[in-house]
């Protein structure tokens, strides 16, 4: 029974959803505001429980005092403090006149991930692609490649008008990039329908059990 | 004093966080370890700014009794509601009313959400694969030839036919050849423009994040 | 306005419902559109043929997550439905946290269907976190990973699991995922211990897998909702597979179709205008 | 092999039954037909020579060892009754220590991890019939080294090398006011021109930083244009409505458009109620920025940033309400969608190069500059490998695969 009504919100809520298609509604206006207000309480509780008690609130208020955990990674409460400062730091945004002091989080954050991805990229992008792509000229295939790549990255040199060789690399690289996104286009399609499929199914046979 | 002590934080970092990837030392792995743990923590202590900003926003739209405005009320009760649900005193385990409310509520909504894409990505096509240019024809012609190499009847249509001149085999190879060595381009080239960013980051030239120059 | 431009203004909501129509018709009239059975696919159904009846069973991982499983049940549907209609013993499991109940009730539904018996001829061992050192524990011992089935009762105690060790007692894995649990069991499975392993994944994933085959890595994949019809097309109880595949033959032509008619509109259009342009000078 | 093993275990049982009139223990004959490995009294043959030293001469934090062993006789044949090798490690040499692993029969490597680097381990191995266990064979005591560069990564270090230099050169030059040609991107003027449009008919614009957190460059990238983009609202008093999926992007992006106000001497003009954060919930977002474009009527949408399967949403959502689209992403699985329904689309590299282009800051271009040269010496290095390759030199290409 209780499984019957879940499954009867759930489907009114899927159904409100679908009337968007036929055009902005009373309908979809609820569900659009419902799962905005569910999912903000979801996510402020999600994240307390799965970052900021784990990892601040319990070493902190514990003060695993007598506990010889000193350094990185041990765990030791002091550290703990350090992202609990941060994160608080964020709240001056509330207060105008001392909002700025915000950006100190926002720098260690930014900053880190941005030392962080670079050379992930530089290996995966770059240095693999070199090797992935040294390819001699002595198939099909493999010409395809060289020169699709080669033409692509033309198209996205900037420091040149598109005139001449450069300008015939580049258009060489529209073509691989058009015949590229219509093929990926296309083979999206499927995985699309299959999502609706599921939804059509959960409507005729989770909940209207009619197949 | 606002701008400097940020842009030396961020620097301090980044450089950090750059050398680690080359050092397989304990202490500075443990070390950079830990302060992706913050970031982490910075990120979730942020939603609070989200939700105060949502609160704002709907709050004044009722206040104003602007068009919507009982929308708002529902959005606000909503979010009430899992946090009640949520909150110290209820639970999030398995077959809780906060569990329940996402698996029955937030779940389908979001899923139907994305579900739409069946019938836009459909109108998409239509108005969008039109014979405009040679471009648009090379587009229009992957993505048929893609479409009908996928499902059953494509294949059926060429069966008989030798392997290589099958919709499905076409379809592979399209996929694996031009279209693979195009997205190499787009990536290695994106690429370059994230490690430029990053090290203008870095060095605290690209500051906009911080809001303007000031 | 002539019948050109009228197509090229069509209110998209007639293409939405041509869609919708698409998707349901189907479920109710499954048309059984042609479908033609690839090898990978004709490999699984094989190798699963191959096995044994009442003796050492097949290691189903059913590992899909809700996002997938519209692509992913109906294999699984499928091949528990021929494992059991040839009275092959059946051992599931999962190695999604969230796959518990899906693979639960996929299982419990066929195996009913079938008038099979747990412990007897199938077992459910339920969900282990730690994908890698799942697999390659499962290798050594089985008993270790999994002391007892989903509800409780050791191994030792269901006779169709009784001696059984590690993957000597298998002969065949297939694991039906969204995400790398496939290549998880490839790697972890059949790299360090020669286990044959089978597998399922989404539409999307499927070319990633390709290179698998050709090395033997896999002995046979069933890629998306089309792999799942074939399959059903093998053993010839046609499903959700096929009347999948019926909606996404559908769509797909008439997005084709769709695309031809807007560019027909479009050039009668434009040639009309040229006209009424030159008309005009 | 494998009949081998069931005779030897029939023969051992043979053996066992006959001794068993002379006192030894039973053993229960079905039990023992189900195991490949009857239950003697008899501990299998040790395995032979284990050898243990640092992991791959280690490019590891020094907490690896890798190990081998000789099978033992017993494994698989003579009397065949190895169920698992067992892998002891210790402090000391005196005591075995702990248990480390159970290695099933046939193998003759394995990788202890997690150790404690630069620490002293002795390890010996056992063959285990399920019931006794052999002797115990040692090897000398090991200790995982640290190391200090991960040397496979060297080609990494190299090229980012060249790339940053490339860089700071080009920045330099601009600094020093040199004229760097950069060529116009045809995305960009898109973006002012769908500005200008709202503004003449009087409606917002929409600017979707994408769903990605502001760690991800082309956040940082966005928020760069949203400032240019900011500052042309706020010349001619034209709403703009930004909608962030990620509160840290909230917050920022406020930053950035009051700030951008105050540059052009708007500031009152500044309205916090539109730099909204709607939901981390990557579908809720799209529905509720559909909500927005159907109901405030924008008439441009831009999105630029980090975009995943919302991407579509959006953009037909947006060509319904009548708006100029213009969108840019490095997400290549995304950019055929927004290709195919948005007026303009800056791809991949071109929404960085944006960023430095509008902002006309010359520091800016200089990586812009880099970038491009980066490119030429990274096609030079493939040509060269090809035709190193395709004379037998591979050494060159492996220095070049780092994983």
């Amino acid at each position: 029974m209780g499984t019957l009504i879940w499954t009867t919100i759930g489907a009114i809520l899927t159904l409100s959803v679908y009337s968007f298609l036929y055009k902005d509604n009373p309908f979809y206006k609820f569900a659009e505001h419902l799962v905005v207000g569910i999912s903000a309480g979801y996510y402020l509780v999600i994240y307390y429980y799965n970052f900021i008690d784990p990892n601040v609130v319990t070493p902190v208020f514990q003060l695993r005092l007598g506990d010889q955990a000193i350094g990185f990674g041990s765990g030791a409460w002091w550290l703990a403090l350090i992202p609990g400062l941060l994160g608080l730091l964020l709240y001056t945004r509330f207060f105008p006149r001392v909002a700025w002091v915000a950006r100190w989080s926002l720098g260690i954050y930014v900053g880190g991930y941005a030392g962080l991805g670079i050379s992930p990229v530089m290996q995966a992008r770059v240095i693999e692609q070199i090797g992935a792509n040294a390819l001699p000229l002595t198939s099909v295939t493999n010409v395809l490649i060289v020169v699709g790549l080669l033409g692509t990255l033309a198209y996205f040199f900037f420091s040149m008008k598109h005139k001449g060789i450069l300008g015939a690399l580049a258009r060489v690289g529209i073509v691989f990039l058009m015949v590229g996104f219509g093929a990926s286009f296309g083979y999206t399609v499927m995985s699309r329908i299959s999502l609706l499929i599921g939804r059509v199914s959960f409507l005729l046979h989770d909940w209207l059990q009619v197949v | 004093m606002r701008r400097e002590i940020p842009l030396a934080i961020t620097f301090l970092i980044g450089v950090f966080m750059l050398v680690d990837f080359f050092v397989p030392h304990h202490g500075v792995s443990a070390a950079a370890e830990e302060m992706k743990q913050w970031g982490t923590i910075v990120i979730a202590a942020s939603i609070l700014l989200g939700v105060g900003n949502l609160i704002r926003v709907h709050f004044r739209k009722i206040r104003r009794k602007s068009d919507g405005w009982g929308y708002s009320i529902m959005t606000l009760a909503s979010m009430a509601v899992m946090l009640y649900f949520g909150g110290p005193w209820g639970t999030i385990e398995e077959g809780s009313a906060f569990n329940w409310m996402f698996l029955n509520m937030q779940v389908p909504l979001q899923s139907t959400m994305f579900s739409l894409l069946a019938f836009f990505i459909a109108s998409a096509a239509y108005r969008a694969f039109r014979l405009r240019s040679a471009e648009a024809g090379l587009l229009l012609i992957a993505a048929i030839i893609v479409m009908l190499g996928r499902v059953p009847l494509g294949q059926f249509l060429t069966r008989g036919l030798p392997e290589k001149a099958t919709l499905p085999w076409l379809t592979e190879t399209i996929m694996a050849y031009p279209n693979m060595a195009a997205f190499r381009g787009i990536l290695m080239g994106a690429a370059l423009g994230v490690m430029a960013m990053g090290l203008r980051i870095i060095l605290g030239i690209e500051r906009s994040y911080l809001g303007g120059e000031k | 306005m002539n019948v050109f431009e009228k197509m090229l203004a069509i209110d998209r909501r007639w293409i939405f419902l041509a869609i919708g129509v698409a998707v349901i018709l189907p479920f109710f009239f499954p048309l059984g559109l042609p479908v033609v059975v690839t090898p990978p696919v004709q490999h699984l159904y094989d190798a699963v043929d191959e096995i044994h009846p009442n003796d050492a069973p097949l290691l189903l991982s059913i590992d899909y997550a809700p996002a997938t499983l519209p692509e992913l049940e109906p294999m699984a549907v499928a091949i528990l439905r021929h494992a059991f209609e040839r009275d092959v013993n059946v051992v599931v499991m999962t190695l999604h946290p969230a796959g518990y109940g899906l693979a639960e009730s996929a299982l419990l539904t066929v195996a009913e269907e079938m008038g099979q018996e747990y412990g007897t001829d199938y077992c459910f061992l339920g969900f282990q976190p730690g994908t890698s050192a799942v697999i390659l524990g499962m290798g050594v011992n089985i008993a270790t990973v999994f002391p007892e089935d989903a509800y409780g009762t050791p191994l030792a105690e269901i006779p169709m699991m009784d001696g059984m060790r590690n993957y000597d007692d298998i002969p065949l894995v297939i694991s039906l995922a969204g995400w790398s649990a496939a290549e998880a069991w490839v790697y972890y499975a059949y790299q360090p211990f020669g286990q044959a392993v089978g597998a399922g994944v989404t539409a999307v994933m499927a070319t990633d897998f390709y290179p698998y085959l050709s090395s033997g890595q896999l002995v046979g994949l069933l890629g998306g909702m089309r792999g799942a019809a074939e399959y059903e097309v093998l053993i010839d109880t046609l499903d959700k597979g096929v009347q999948g595949m019926d909606s996404q033959s559908i769509i797909h032509i008439m997005i084709i179709i769709l695309i031809v008619l807007g560019n027909i509109a479009y050039f009668g259009a434009r040639r009309r205008r040229k006209l009424e342009e030159t008309e005009a000078a | 092999m494998e009949r081998t093993c069931v005779a030897l275990a029939v023969a051992a049982l043979l053996t066992v039954s006959l001794a068993g009139t002379a006192g030894a223990q039973e053993a229960p004959v079905e039990e023992a037909l189900l195991d490949a490995a009857p239950p003697d009294s008899v501990a299998p043959a040790a395995p032979g020579a284990l050898a243990a030293r640092d992991y791959l001469d280690s490019n590891d934090a020094g907490d690896k060892i890798e190990l081998d062993w000789e099978l033992s006789p017993d494994d698989g044949e003579g009397s065949c009754d190895v169920v698992a090798y067992r892998l002891w490690r210790s402090q000391s040499a005196s005591s075995p220590g702990e248990l480390v692993t159970e290695l099933s029969p046939g193998q003759t490597h394995y990788v202890d991890q997690n150790l404690e680097p630069g620490a002293q381990y002795y390890y010996s191995i056992t063959a285990y019939d399920g019931t006794n266990e052999s002797a115990p064979i040692a090897c000398a005591p090991v200790s995982g080294r640290v190391n200090l560069f991960q040397t496979t990564r060297l080609s990494i270090l190299v090229l980012m090398a060249v790339f940053f230099a490339l860089v700071l050169i080009f920045t330099k030059l601009a600094e020093r006011g040199a004229e760097l040609f950069v060529r116009r991107i045809p995305g960009l003027n898109a973006i002012e021109e769908a500005v200008g449009r709202a503004t003449e008919m009087g409606r917002p614009v929409l600017y979707v930083p994408g769903i990605g957190e502001i760690d991800n460059i082309m956040t940082i990238a966005s928020l760069t244009i949203l400032s240019h983009v900011a500052k042309i609202t706020a010349r001619y008093e034209t709403p703009l409505i930004v909608p962030t999926a990620r509160a840290v992007v909230m917050s920022a992006a406020e930053e950035v458009v009051k700030q951008a106000y105050a540059e052009v001497g708007q500031p009152d003009a500044y309205n916090p109620d539109n730099i909204r954060y709607l939901s981390d919930a990557q579908f809720a977002f799209a529905g509720a920025v559909n909500g927005i474009m159907l109901r405030e009527k924008p008439a441009a949408n831009l999105y630029m940033g980090a975009f995943w399967a919302e991407s579509l949403l959006l953009a037909e959502t947006g060509f319904e309400a009548g708006a100029i689209q213009v969108a840019g992403t490095a997400m290549v699985s995304q950019l055929p969608f927004f290709v195919t329904s948005c007026d303009f689309t800056l791809m991949g590299e071109e929404l960085y190069a944006a960023s430095a282009y509008l902002s006309r800051e010359p520091k800016l271009l200089g990586g812009l500059k880099g970038s491009d040269w980066m490119k030429v010496v990274t096609i030079a290095l493939m040509a060269l490998g090809a035709i190193l390759n395709f004379m037998g030199f591979e050494s060159f290409v492996n220095w070049f695969q780092t994983q």
